[in-house]
């Protein structure tokens, strides 16, 4: 458990850490498009990622760096591919919002808000097809929980009992609009036995309650039990796409009171384990991961007219 | 040799490449009971569990068609008639068709989507167009649009041990259509037209079902003592822009026979090919032979008047043969 | 009350007898293309449309023949549509799944499973815009509840608050899948309160029982108490298409004992009104329009040439 | 006269619409906030009651604005992006398109379909898209692609007051360019291009954002004595082919620069008419400038090579100009 707990520590950190300097190096206008930054949600892909492993799926969303990270994606190469560069997980084709790396079971951040579900039925399929025991989750927004593609989703999921979590992060937002107006049930989760599967709420800053609640729900498909939809909930840090009017961002107080790593901090304080000297050491770690990762992509070639129609097809 | 029909050619097939690769899988509505017009008859059974019903949810199983496929399926899902891509469209284009481009080339997204199309069944606006424009302007997709028996089994077995994602497309009017198929497997590469008929006086493309309408049409041109060469392209992503170029350079005429809407279409897409690329051989003006930029009626007397014919083909071949400037 | 039941019974009666007819003429191979009947969910249209007036909106499905005739759509036009003539509701353009007529409030039988809910969306916030007190009612079918379209008109109803009722018309099938499998809840109406709606489940034989809930929903809608989801389950009398396998037929006893038509006259011979010579001349009435429609619409003429490329536009 | 911007000039479209009629209404994600690049701001707290939020659902709003059309409004929806037609097309092609026809012209859906489209801001494959062709190629829609905000004011109101569905796509990297435009209410009437430039030696049709490429190629090509007419058609549907035709008449020489992917697109569809309609006084191939056929990169260096400007467009014009036979 101590292993867990440091990895746990180790991704949500190195979530926020990345996410910190995507957002301060996005300030200087060298990073082409826009981003959306994950810094605040780290909890709910690190929670659930973490009972993962190489025979199952994610898909992101278009808020996607900690659903790569969280799956384990290389951080070097993300960073490089938010800088367009030629050593990009995708080889500066993709940017931001199309980090994907399918040897490390990452279906791809997604641009489409409801675009994730349905793939997932499919990776979910693939795990069913072959036996290995594996899931697919799908992170989708509480703005993509009203998407036809995400409902019919669940429902497909359902019907084909196959072994999918739907895991819907509700951060209050979609853009400016509100969830407690755009989502007409009370829950996003009130929604999952119109689709035949259960629903569960739990709170998005508190590692522990995602990490049981995706136990769970991971634990059920495996074991041929079906799908299940879990409504993660917190409060958005940032502005939409980083550096517009910040609406949503419900100010400097809930930095501090809603955040997973202060949380998890004191959880594990009070355990023992980890000791805070190895959390200071992971965050010393990160920060020189962060810090290589960010010079490492600045001084990374761009790609070139020789990288402009290649990979549309494998062949044509 | 054995002559089947052209439905029985793509159930054949499906039944040949699900019984050679453990990966394939198939998937529509109603498939347990063969699907709305027969065309999956007897494989839900014969291969258990590998043919799934879907529920009318188009994007999330064709969706599910497409994340299958990169996780190591060959899926074949079937969206019933073409018309139904505008409720699964994103999962096509911008889904199967970019992942590989977004992704860096780090991803293999092996899935067909079967689909019908075409006028003739008097099955009004929604149920009858064409639409393999939309599919052939979009990168990332292959579309393939089989004109015969021969054809579709060929080529949809091509289709299914192919790496990129496939549309394919089959004339609802062609399902009775009978031919001569060889019983073995084979593949027909796509990119590679067929050329139906040789002829120096003047080149006709034309695309599926249209491909049986310029034949006609150049029976009576020969009686004529007119030659028209008959391209089919087989498929039109990618397309055979050299056999097309070829035959032009020798005949100076080019009819294309299209039976999508006008605009934007495949007509248009050869012409402006051959505009550009055959300039210097050209002496006529390039006839395109389409249906009017209306929806498709429904009254059979419409419907009719609709569809491009052998008639319609003859009269643009002669007025390209006759042209002078 | 009798006016209402006399309309109730003649509505239904002439449906039953129009599709009964179809299905005759159809088999003579006269009828060009496809055609889907109504014929044993007449009670569900009739219940509805009973409710509803000039400031009303409907959608149908491709089932559409019955929610045609019950919201007022000329019965001949209907057939010579059906036959393809000029005379036809849609001049022969459109055939048997396009029959609409917006000066009765029919927005269309429609060949897209789905297709009808987000076009009532937009019938019912005209009606709100203009202050109208009218509604707008889309029905649709068990397979179409699983669509994306519909699936997301429900939320948008619920989030614009409005005046729309959704009939989902749950006849057991869609083609030959059962909706006991492709609905992955136990009912559609469970979907109600995922999308912060009422939904209610009613016996599709009962025209009272319709007739009952859906008044109470489209009293609540028109004044502005938000959208219904009404559930209206019966067993399918024909095959999906006409002439087709007729999976899904229950049998010729389910035609005996499920019948609106039957239920209704027993239950009306207890009150003792209408009284049973009005049904049997509304019967002969109905059976002579029916006859005039189908000769009428077989001397019809057909549209011609001049015909093909006007009404794509109003200008171009 | 003042200047204003392309964005401030669809705003005020917009807000005199919604000032003179009271059946115009206006939606889309974010509306209360100006939507997503402040298009629309200002007209939520101005117009109380007739500018409305929606959730993320474009096929049941965009299918409201339609059904809303049918009942008396004038109704106009923000697809935030073309991109995300895939998830709403069926509203957009089934039904609104195809109503009138399959109706038997007993209805009007007078609806407007605002989106933004194009390349330029590093937005990516899933965020870059044209797709005008596939609204092209669709019966019953009509196509504005407004090149400055002088188009873009007065294509929009003609577009709200016609009684047709009209797609209006915006091109996303124009919002900032700025021109003159009236304070007054004006409208451009559709099927009427613009001839933004007169020559008599080469006639180059450019859509949308691809007219700013032209005329830089155009004052380059002055420069060396080569008169380029420049044709800005505003609208792909209805398509004005007669001012095309004309030119080419005068010119003998066409280049067509379209920013949409090269398989069936404008640039294929015009290079088409004029093969067919022009012929005889074509005097040089149809030069096509586009994009490559893939998707839109993401990357700086490479999104810069993808998207055709004023030296490819030059390029194609010296070509056309210099071909002998
Ligand atoms: C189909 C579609 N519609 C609209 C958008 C534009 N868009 C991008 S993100 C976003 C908000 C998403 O909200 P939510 O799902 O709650 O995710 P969050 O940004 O809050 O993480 C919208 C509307 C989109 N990407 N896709
Ligand atoms: C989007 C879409 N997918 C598939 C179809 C083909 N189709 C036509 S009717 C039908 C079954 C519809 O079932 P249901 O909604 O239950 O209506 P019912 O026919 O039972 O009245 C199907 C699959 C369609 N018309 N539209
Ligand atoms: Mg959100
Ligand atoms: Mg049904």
């Amino acid at each position: 458990m101590t292993d867990t707990l440091r990895e746990a520590y180790r991704l949500m950190r190195t979530i926020r850490a990345f996410e910190e300097r995507v957002h301060d190096e996005f300030a200087t206008g060298e990073i082409p498009g826009f981003v959306h930054l994950y810094a605040g949600e780290e909890a709910s892909a690190t929670g659930v990622c973490l009972h993962l492993d190489d025979r199952d799926t994610i898909a992101g969303t278009h808020r996607g760096h900690g659903h790569c990270i969280a799956k384990g994606v290389d951080v070097k190469a993300m960073m490089a591919e938010i800088y367009g560069r030629k050593t990009g997980t995708c080889h500066g084709k993709g940017g931001s919002m199309h980090i994907a790396d399918l040897s490390k079971g990452m279906l791809g951040a997604n641009g489409i808000a409801g675009g994730g579900p349905p793939l997932i039925c499919g990776a979910a399929l693939a795990a069913k097809q072959q036996d290995t025991g594996g899931v697919g989750v799908a992170f989708l927004g509480d703005g993509a929980g009203n998407q036809g593609t995400t409902l019919e989703a669940l429902n497909l999921a359902s019907a084909w009992h196959l072994p999918a979590i739907f895991v819907a992060e509700d951060n209050g937002y979609a853009e400016a609009t509100s969830s407690a107006w755009s989502v007409a049930s009370d829950n996003l989760a009130d929604r999952a036995a119109g689709f035949g599967m259960p629903g569960v709420i739990v709170d998005g800053f508190d590692f522990f309650a995602v990490h049981e609640a995706a136990g769970e729900a991971i634990g059920r498909a495996r074991e041929g039990g079906g799908p299940t939809l879990i409504e993660v909930r917190f409060t958005r840090y940032f502005g939409h796409f980083d550096a517009d009017q910040q609406t949503g961002r419900d100010g400097e107080a809930a930095h501090e009171n809603l955040d997973c790593l202060k949380r998890f901090r004191a959880r594990v304080a009070d355990g023992g384990e980890p000791a805070e000297h190895v959390l200071d050491d992971i965050d010393a770690e990160v920060a020189k991961l962060i810090e290589d990762a960010v010079s490492e992509a600045k001084a990374a070639p761009k790609p070139t007219r020789d990288d402009l129609e290649t990979d549309v097809y494998v062949s044509y | 040799m054995r002559t089947i029909s052209y439905r029985e050619a793509i159930n054949e097939a499906l039944a040949q490449e699900l019984e050679r690769d453990e990966s394939v899988i198939v998937m529509g509505q109603d498939h347990p009971w063969g699907g709305v017009l027969d065309v999956t008859a007897g494989l839900f059974s014969r291969f258990p569990g590998r043919v799934l019903d879907t529920p009318i949810s188009e994007s999330a199983f064709v969706g599910a068609a497409i994340g299958a496929a990169t996780r190591g399926q060959r899926p074949v899902a079937e969206l019933m008639f073409i018309d139904f891509m505008g409720v699964g469209f994103d999962q096509i284009f911008n889904q199967a068709a970019k992942f590989r481009y977004m992704f860096g080339g780090n991803v293999r997204t092996p899935v067909v989507i079967r689909t019908m199309y075409g006028a003739g069944l008097r099955a009004a606006a929604q149920h009858s167009q064409c639409l393999y424009p939309v599919f052939t302007h979009v990168p990332g997709l292959k579309v393939v649009v089989p004109s015969s028996p021969y054809e579709a089994k060929g080529l949809l077995i091509q289709a299914i041990r192919d790496d990129d994602p496939v549309i394919f497309c089959e004339h609802k009017a062609l399902y009775d259509t009978r031919g001569e198929v060889p019983e073995d497997s084979y593949t027909i590469p796509f990119g590679q037209a067929n050329v139906v008929r040789d002829g120096g006086d003047v080149t006709i493309v034309a695309i599926g079902r249209m491909v049986a309408m310029a034949e006609e049409a150049a029976k009576e041109l020969a009686a004529n003592g007119v030659e028209a060469a008959i391209i089919d392209p087989r498929t039109t992503s990618p397309l055979d822009t050299g056999t097309i170029l070829e035959s032009v350079g020798n005949t100076g005429r080019l009819v294309v026979v299209d039976e999508a809407s006008p605009r934007c279409n495949l007509a248009t897409d050869i012409s402006a090919l051959v505009a550009k690329e055959a300039f210097g051989s050209l002496r006529a003006p390039i006839e395109m032979v389409t249906p009017p930029h209306t929806p498709v009626p429904f009254s059979d007397v419409l419907e009719d008047l609709y569809i491009p014919d052998a008639q319609k083909v003859l009269n643009a071949a002669k007025a390209v043969v006759e042209y002078r400037r």
